[in-house]
């Protein structure tokens, strides 16, 4: 018996790896084609991908989302000028072990390269360095990993949401009550955008006070029941800020059906494309908007460089991060923003 | 003098409003087999579950070998040596024969391993010393029902008891298997074993027992010794003198075999795979058909079919000449049959629903108004239903739940008698129910047959078959073996064909 | 004095889950006076429209012993398709027609197998849980979908009438129609038969299996009516919406009101207490602005202790 | 007998699915896969033994996707802001879910609550509590740092018999990792303490006879609330196994997890109205369910279309069983058939 990981360090025993035999004599009578693979298929990497046809990447998201979806389109965009390249989605259904399986399986599989939303930093980094054992480059989005890996390419949680929270004091005019719209627990983006807008606005404008931070669970419907609760208890409220944009649009709902329209300052998070609408509009005060078709062509283009086999993905010891450019968008600023843009 | 093994005084147990046991004193020696009887209802079996621990008396102190005991807890029972065999199947049906014998005291080696080989040697060596033979490793739920009931009186020898409790041992045995538990009850006795026997069946308490206990009505009546008593005073004590004699009386004045002479129902070869074969009878409008055997002679599987609850593998049905092929309940109701089942609690009544909803149960159609029910039509229902049948307490409201079990069947024959059946088919309609609503019971079968239904009662109580029938059908294991006039043939003549002995 | 307090236990145990909201209610009020404003008040009842109507829906089949764990993405695919056929150019009434017609079909197939292949409510509901959500998600893919230029959808979630959310009338308005259903015709007696005893209503000559088919059809058709309200409310139609969890709240609302998971008992009147009862809780912890750590711990100790009154007797 | 060969048919169903695979999804048969199998599945295969005991009791456990968050939370914390030796960390968490699970016992059998119900209300509040005791969330900076502790990170161990036998020259057989072996012990003892104790034989009665167990003396309070600590201990064993995969625990830990194991062990023939099933059927459920799941990803099916086959795959499996039921039954009658008219 060993430890996996000191054997692999002395030399990769997936290039051992044939195939296997069950054991049985039928059946690999019977699957001669199926089993008996050629050792070269065993050996996992670019150039053997290629060798077996098209090279093969996928993107394992969070759960399906508009985000997510709208990376995947970028990514696609940018792959499908390549014929060679056969890209697709998986879903990690809001769950760190089904990542984790579908990063074992894609390895198994021999993907060129594989992008990733982790759910968590930490969880997905053993999948990450076993990618990497194997030769696959893997690029993170929006979470990195505290595994080094190939490449991150990140929305800008943190600075984003200290940005927010700049301009959020700045259209209160320094002071007020506001509330935060926040989601459970369990996801480190949460957590990255709420300590960033807090410690903004401790930057910014400590005159600011939160009186009620309040999981809404991601959802519009909620954001509207709870946003209504919290106003009969402080009517005084000035401000709301949703940690992502369905939440914030609740926020909205909310105050359309109240005639708090343009009174109560409103910010999101994400940059959809309803949120920018509502914006122009004149209902939402303001968004963190990042180009995410932009930033899927990003990660697709690293990812097509990556795969060329030039740069071997264990060569990774300091990877390339990118963080995305975003814009506080708010009724000034959004007419920036180009319809091919918005997501 | 010694010591009684086991002796209860003054035992009561109270359900709601219905007395079930009221001071009641009972003791048995070692070594003395003890007759219990009495009609359904009469608290025998309260009185056993008070002794197995099954039940709480409300009142009341057991002593065993002098000492008292605990009561209401099973365990505590077990410890003292009293075992029991269940009217009802008390088996693990997933488990062996073995596991079942030995249940939560099967031996056990190292690290609380059962000791598989030891449990199995002690299971055969425990059939072979009482002459039985199953698989110890078969699973129960896959033995026959005979079987079954070997393995529950293998459970209970198992304990060693030095009380054995009995209810109704032998309801699904054959003759020769009667005779075969009779020579282990006397095997027992011998060694100084106290048994309580419970049984319908007045031959075996003649058989097997030395003293006999009347119960009736929630009391012990009488006690005395098996050679004390005759016959005829014992069905008289256990009925009441007067039931005893009117039913008599009724049965001989009223009798109409045959009836109208209008064959409301005819049966023909009708047969279910592995179930009963080539059942033919004709049922008359105005006639009480009872049909008897034992338990297991697949009568009520019989009934199944002719209600369309199942369905028959051969032969045919006609009702009043049309020949009929139920797929379900609701097409034989529609033409006219209903069916009170055998356990009103598993397919009877809504225990939970009041009894105005259970008495409209089978005819919602008649009390709605388009599509609404008319609220004044079913309490007009309900409260000529109460009115008809003396259901006590007349509280439409209250939940079946809270009658007595024989205002219970009352509820349930009502609820067909709504339906104006032109025939109606009882399943052992007199079970847990009192002698006084038992007469009652009577007395609405037979006012149902004079206007001119046509009524097939199940019935293994000879009393009652006896009482009601206008003729006697008899059925062994899946057959029809005979069917007579009620007045032309005698009861011994009964007793053999019921039990099989051409 | 002692004695009595058993017996007093028994008389108030049937009431136990009033007599919990009377004393939630106290003190949520006194700690925020805001809760009993009015506008929070009619605010709870908006919050509780969508997993009250599934309550509704589903308190039938959990009567008689069922369970339906597909609700939820019932709920999402009836708001896509609804969406669909209005930006298809359907005319509204169809398009909420074809809304519920998911619900409707997914209900008769639930209870289909359910009642016809007798299998396990909860097995069969939760394999329709997966296979609901995929179909949405291979519909309507993972994206929102705004719903725009549609005035009339929009009003069923958005708007008011008298005062009122129109979805708070239209949960009354199923409330009401499913409690006269239960009090005033057949079908709310034949439920209750089927519950207490199956056996004894098929024999008393109840087409049964015809019965369940169709109550898993009124709690699908439910959770559609809650799928178009939610959409509408939201301005948005998603398959992902109606995530997990959403089951679990309206069978626990459908539970506290007192109907038990074996079948048998139940009400649709108690079961809008539950509804109410879980929504006072959520309301009154957003009020108090207390953390989601406490909120659950505290919505789990409040639901088995209020669940235990109503149990205590003798 | 009918269990066994119930369980004989699920294997039959279980090889037929994963030959099926083998044939159809590329690079299903290999090495490596039956290794991303192993390690991927052998805490759902866990659960779901553990899921079998409230099932065989006529209950159900719907908290132990929460247990496994808290066992996972307490792993966390004492590691990484108590900084105790893992030796003792793991019997402390193993002990945490075992009472976790006793207090759904506690709840079902004390104040006889229904077991949905009840779990359903320590579902919400062990998930609160883990929300309460998150190192992530009271410590900042805990989020993004691994647990190195050997004696966790241990548990995620692969061995390489190939080498060990010396064959890896001709055949390459998957590693089996350390979950896969700890997943077998589980079975095993689960397995004696089922079919050949004493508890394990009362809590077949309790499941399939209530009123049978109480009248032979069976404390059938005790047995109930035994049968939910195992749940509850199987959900720290699967939490633990987890952390050491993962590193880490999350807050979100476990999510849905309850329903994968109730299907695995349904799948797996343990009936629903308690006292039939084993301990072996919920595993290889398990097992067929990661079949499935990976073998379907392969065959390069979309995610969407995947969530519908399962479902479907579900119904199938329970459907079958119904059938073989229906069959055995009907069986059951002609023999006795024969028997009467013999």
């Amino acid at each position: 018996m060993s430890n996996k990981d000191d054997t692999l360090n002395g030399g990769d025993r997936r290039d051992f790896l044939k195939g296997l035999a069950l054991g049985s004599a039928a059946l690999g009578a019977a699957g001669a084609g199926l089993f008996g693979v050629d050792p070269k298929t065993g050996s996992i990497g670019p150039s053997s991908a290629m060798a077996a046809g098209n090279i093969k990447m996928a993107f394992i998201q969070w759960q399906p989302h508009t985000v997510s979806s709208a990376w995947s389109k970028g990514m696609e965009e940018v792959l499908k000028t390549q014929q060679t390249v056969d890209y697709r989605l998986l879903d990690g259904q809001n769950k760190v072990e089904v990542q984790v399986s579908l990063m074992d399986t894609l390895i198994n599989e021999g993907a060129a390269v594989i992008f990733l939303q982790p759910i968590d930093s930490v969880a997905l980094a053993p999948s990450i360095a076993k990618a990497k054992r194997s030769g696959i480059s893997v690029i993170t989005l929006n979470i990195d990993a505290t595994e080094a890996h190939a490449a991150h390419v990140e929305m800008n949680h943190y600075y984003g949401a200290m940005d927010i929270a700049k301009a959020f004091g700045d259209k209160l005019g320094g002071k007020g009550d506001v509330a935060i719209l926040n989601a459970p627990p369990g996801i480190i983006i949460r957590d990255q955008r709420t300590n960033g807008f807090l410690d903004g606005l401790k930057k910014y404008h400590p005159a600011i006070k939160v009186v009620a931070d309040q999981s809404a669970d991601w959802s519009r419907k909620k954001a509207q029941d709870v946003i209504t609760t919290l106003l009969a208890a402080n009517p005084n409220l000035a401000g709301v800020y949703g940690v992502n944009d369905s939440m914030a649009l609740g926020a909205v709902d909310v105050a359309k059906a109240k005639g708090l329209t343009g009174k109560l300052v409103i910010f999101g998070n994400d940059g959809e494309k309803d949120a920018l609408e509502s914006i122009e509009a004149g209902e939402l005060t303001g968004t963190q908007y990042t180009d995410v078709y932009q930033q899927g062509r990003f990660a697709a283009a690293a990812a097509t460089v990556l795969a060329s086999g030039l740069v071997p993905a264990t060569a990774f010891k300091q990877q390339g991060k990118l963080l995305m450019p975003y814009v506080i968008a708010t009724k000034e600023t959004v007419g920036t923003i180009q319809p091919s843009q918005r997501w | 003098m010694t010591t009684p093994l086991i002796r209860g005084r003054g035992l009561g147990r109270i359900y709601g409003a219905l007395t079930a046991l009221a001071d009641a004193d009972f003791e048995v020696m070692p070594g003395e087999v003890r007759g219990l009887v009495g009609s359904n209802g009469a608290g025998k079996s309260t009185l056993v579950k008070i002794l197995t621990g099954a039940v709480e008396p409300t009142s009341g102190t057991v002593e065993i070998m002098g000492e008292p005991v605990k009561l209401g807890d099973p365990s505590e029972m077990i410890r003292r040596g009293v075992a029991c065999i269940y009217q009802h199947s008390n088996l693990a049906p997933a488990m062996s024969v073995m596991d079942n014998v030995f249940l939560g005291r099967q031996p056990v080696g190292r690290f609380g391993r059962i000791d598989k080989k030891k449990l199995e040697a002690d299971t055969r060596a425990l059939m072979a010393k009482h002459g039985m033979a199953i698989d110890p490793l078969a699973t129960v739920g896959n033995l026959p029902t005979v079987k079954q009931k070997e393995v529950e009186i293998l459970k209970a020898l198992a304990l060693e008891a030095r009380v054995l409790l009995m209810d109704e041992p032998t309801g699904w045995l054959s003759a020769a298997d009667v005779a075969r538990l009779h020579q282990t009850i006397r095997t027992l006795r011998a060694s100084g074993v106290a048994i309580v026997y419970i049984s319908h069946m007045l031959d075996e308490i003649f058989s097997v027992c030395d003293t006999v206990t009347v119960m009736r009505d929630g009391r012990v009546i009488a006690e005395c010794g098996i050679a004390e008593v005759r016959r005829a005073r014992l069905v008289e004590l256990m009925v009441g003198e007067k039931l005893a004699r009117d039913s008599a009386a009724a049965a001989s004045v009223a009798r109409r075999p045959g009836g109208t002479g209008e064959i409301r129902l005819a049966v023909r070869d009708l047969s279910k795979k592995g179930v009963f074969r080539d059942i033919s009878f004709d049922l008359h409008a105005g006639e009480i058909l009872c049909l008897t055997g034992l338990i297991g002679s697949k009568r009520t599987e019989l009934m199944r079919v002719i209600f369309g609850a199942d369905r028959a593998d051969g032969g045919s049905m006609t009702v009043a000449g049309q020949t009929v092929d139920f797929h379900s309940p609701g097409a034989a109701m529609a033409a006219g049959i209903g069916f009170v089942p055998e356990d009103r609690h598993r397919d009877g009544l809504m225990l939970g629903l009041s009894m105005t909803d259970n008495l409209i149960m089978s005819t919602i159609p008649q009390v709605c108004r388009s599509i609404f029910l008319d609220r004044s039509r079913v309490a007009a229902t309900a409260k000529r239903l109460v009115a008809d049948l003396a259901i006590q307490p007349p509280d439409v409201n209250k939940p079946a739940r809270l009658f007595s079990g024989g205002n219970q069947q009352k509820i349930l024959v009502g609820k067909w008698l709504n339906l104006g059946p032109k025939i109606l088919i009882l399943d052992e309609p007199t079970v847990g129910v009192d002698v006084g609503a038992k007469a009652e019971i009577y007395g609405i079968l037979r006012a149902q047959r004079d206007a001119g239904a046509a009524i097939l009662v199940v019935s293994s109580d000879l009393e009652e078959v006896t009482t009601v029938a206008d003729r006697i059908a008899v059925m062994v294991s899946g057959r029809m073996v005979g069917i007579h006039d009620a007045d032309a043939i005698d009861r011994s003549r009964l007793i053999e064909e019921i039990g099989g002995v051409a | 004095m002692i004695a009595s307090v058993p017996a007093l236990g028994r008389r108030l145990a049937p009431h136990a889950l009033p007599l919990a909201m009377l004393v939630i209610i106290i003190a949520f009020a006194v700690s925020e006076p805001a809760f009993l404003k009015p506008d929070n008040l009619i605010g709870i009842v908006r919050q509780v429209a969508i997993t009250g109507i599934m309550a509704v829906g589903m308190t039938f089949v959990i009567m008689t012993g069922g369970i339906d764990l597909s609700v939820g993405p019932v709920l999402a695919l009836s708001g896509v398709i609804a969406l669909f056929s209005l930006d298809a150019g359907v005319p509204l009434p169809l398009s909420i027609v074809a809304g519920l017609s998911v619900g409707l079909v997914v209900g008769l197939l639930n209870g289909f197998i359910v009642a016809r292949l007798e299998l396990p409510p909860i097995i069969v509901t939760l394999a329709m849980l997966s296979m609901v959500r995929g179909s949405a998600l291979l519909i309507g893919g993972p994206d929102l979908h705004p719903i725009r230029g549609h005035e009339a959808y929009a009003a069923i979630g958005s708007g008011d009438f008298l005062g009122l959310p129109i979805s708070v009338h239209l949960f009354a308005a199923v409330t009401v129609l499913m409690v006269l259903v239960q009090k005033l015709t057949p079908l709310g007696l034949l439920v209750a038969a089927i519950g207490e005893n199956e056996r004894a209503a098929r024999l008393s000559g109840h087409r049964t299996r015809l019965t369940k088919m169709a109550l898993y059809a009124i709690c699908g058709v439910g959770a559609a009516i809650a799928g178009i309200v939610q959409s509408s409310q939201v301005h948005t139609a998603s398959a992902v919406y109606g995530e997990f969890g959403t089951e679990l709240d309206v069978i626990a609302s459908v539970v506290l009101g007192g109907t038990s998971l074996m079948g048998g008992n139940g009400s649709i009147a108690r079961t809008i207490l539950g509804v109410m009862f879980l929504g006072i809780i959520n309301n009154g912890m957003n009020i108090l602005n207390v953390p989601i750590d406490i909120q659950l711990i505290a919505k789990g100790v409040i639901i088995a202790v209020s669940l235990a009154l109503s149990e205590w007797r003798a | 007998m009918t269990a066994r060969s119930a369980a004989f048919a699920l294997l039959a169903f279980f090889v037929a699915t994963f030959i099926f695979f083998c044939v159809a999804a590329p690079r299903f048969a290999t090495a490596s896969n039956m290794e991303n199998l192993m390690s991927g599945f052998s805490f759902v295969a866990i659960l779901a033994i553990g899921q079998s005991f409230p099932i065989l009791l006529r209950g159900i456990d719907l908290s132990v996707g929460a247990i496994v968050a808290l066992a996972g939370m307490i792993v966390f914390d004492l590691e990484l802001i108590f900084h105790l030796p893992g030796w003792l960390i793991l019997p402390i968490a193993l002990v945490a879910a075992t009472l976790a699970g006793a207090l759904n016992g506690w709840l079902v059998v004390k104040l006889k609550l229904q077991p949905f119900i009840a779990t359903l209300a320590t579902l919400a509040a062990y998930r609160g509590l883990v929300y309460s005791i998150s190192g992530r969330q009271l410590v900042p900076g805990l989020s993004t740092t691994p647990i190195r502790d050997p004696w966790i990170t241990g548990l995620e161990t692969y061995f390489d018999f190939g080498s060990l036998l010396g064959i890896s020259d001709w055949v390459t057989l998957p590693w089996v990792p350390l979950s896969f072996f700890i997943m077998l012990v589980v079975l095993a003892a689960f397995h004696f303490l089922l079919g050949s104790t004493r508890f394990g034989r009362s809590l077949y009665t309790v499941g399939g006879n209530p009123e049978a167990a109480r009248l032979a003396g069976i404390d059938t309070a005790r047995v109930t609330l035994a049968g939910y600590a195992v749940s509850g201990f199987c959900a720290g064993l699967a939490a633990i196994l987890l952390v050491a995969r993962l590193t880490t625990a999350t807050e979100a830990l476990g999510t849905g997890m309850e329903m994968s194991a109730i299907a695995a062990a349904v799948i797996g023939g343990v009936s629903l109205s308690g006292g039939i099933g084993s301990v072996v059927g919920p595993v290889i459920g398990a097992f067929l369910l990661g079949t499935i799941l990976i073998g379907l990803t392969l065959l390069g099916i979309s995610q969407y279309v995947q969530q519908i086959l399962t479902g479907a795959i579900l119904v199938a499996a329970v459907g079958y069983d119904r059938i073989l039921d229906l069959r055995r039954r009907r069986r059951l009658v002609a023999n006795l058939a024969e028997e009467t008219h013999a």
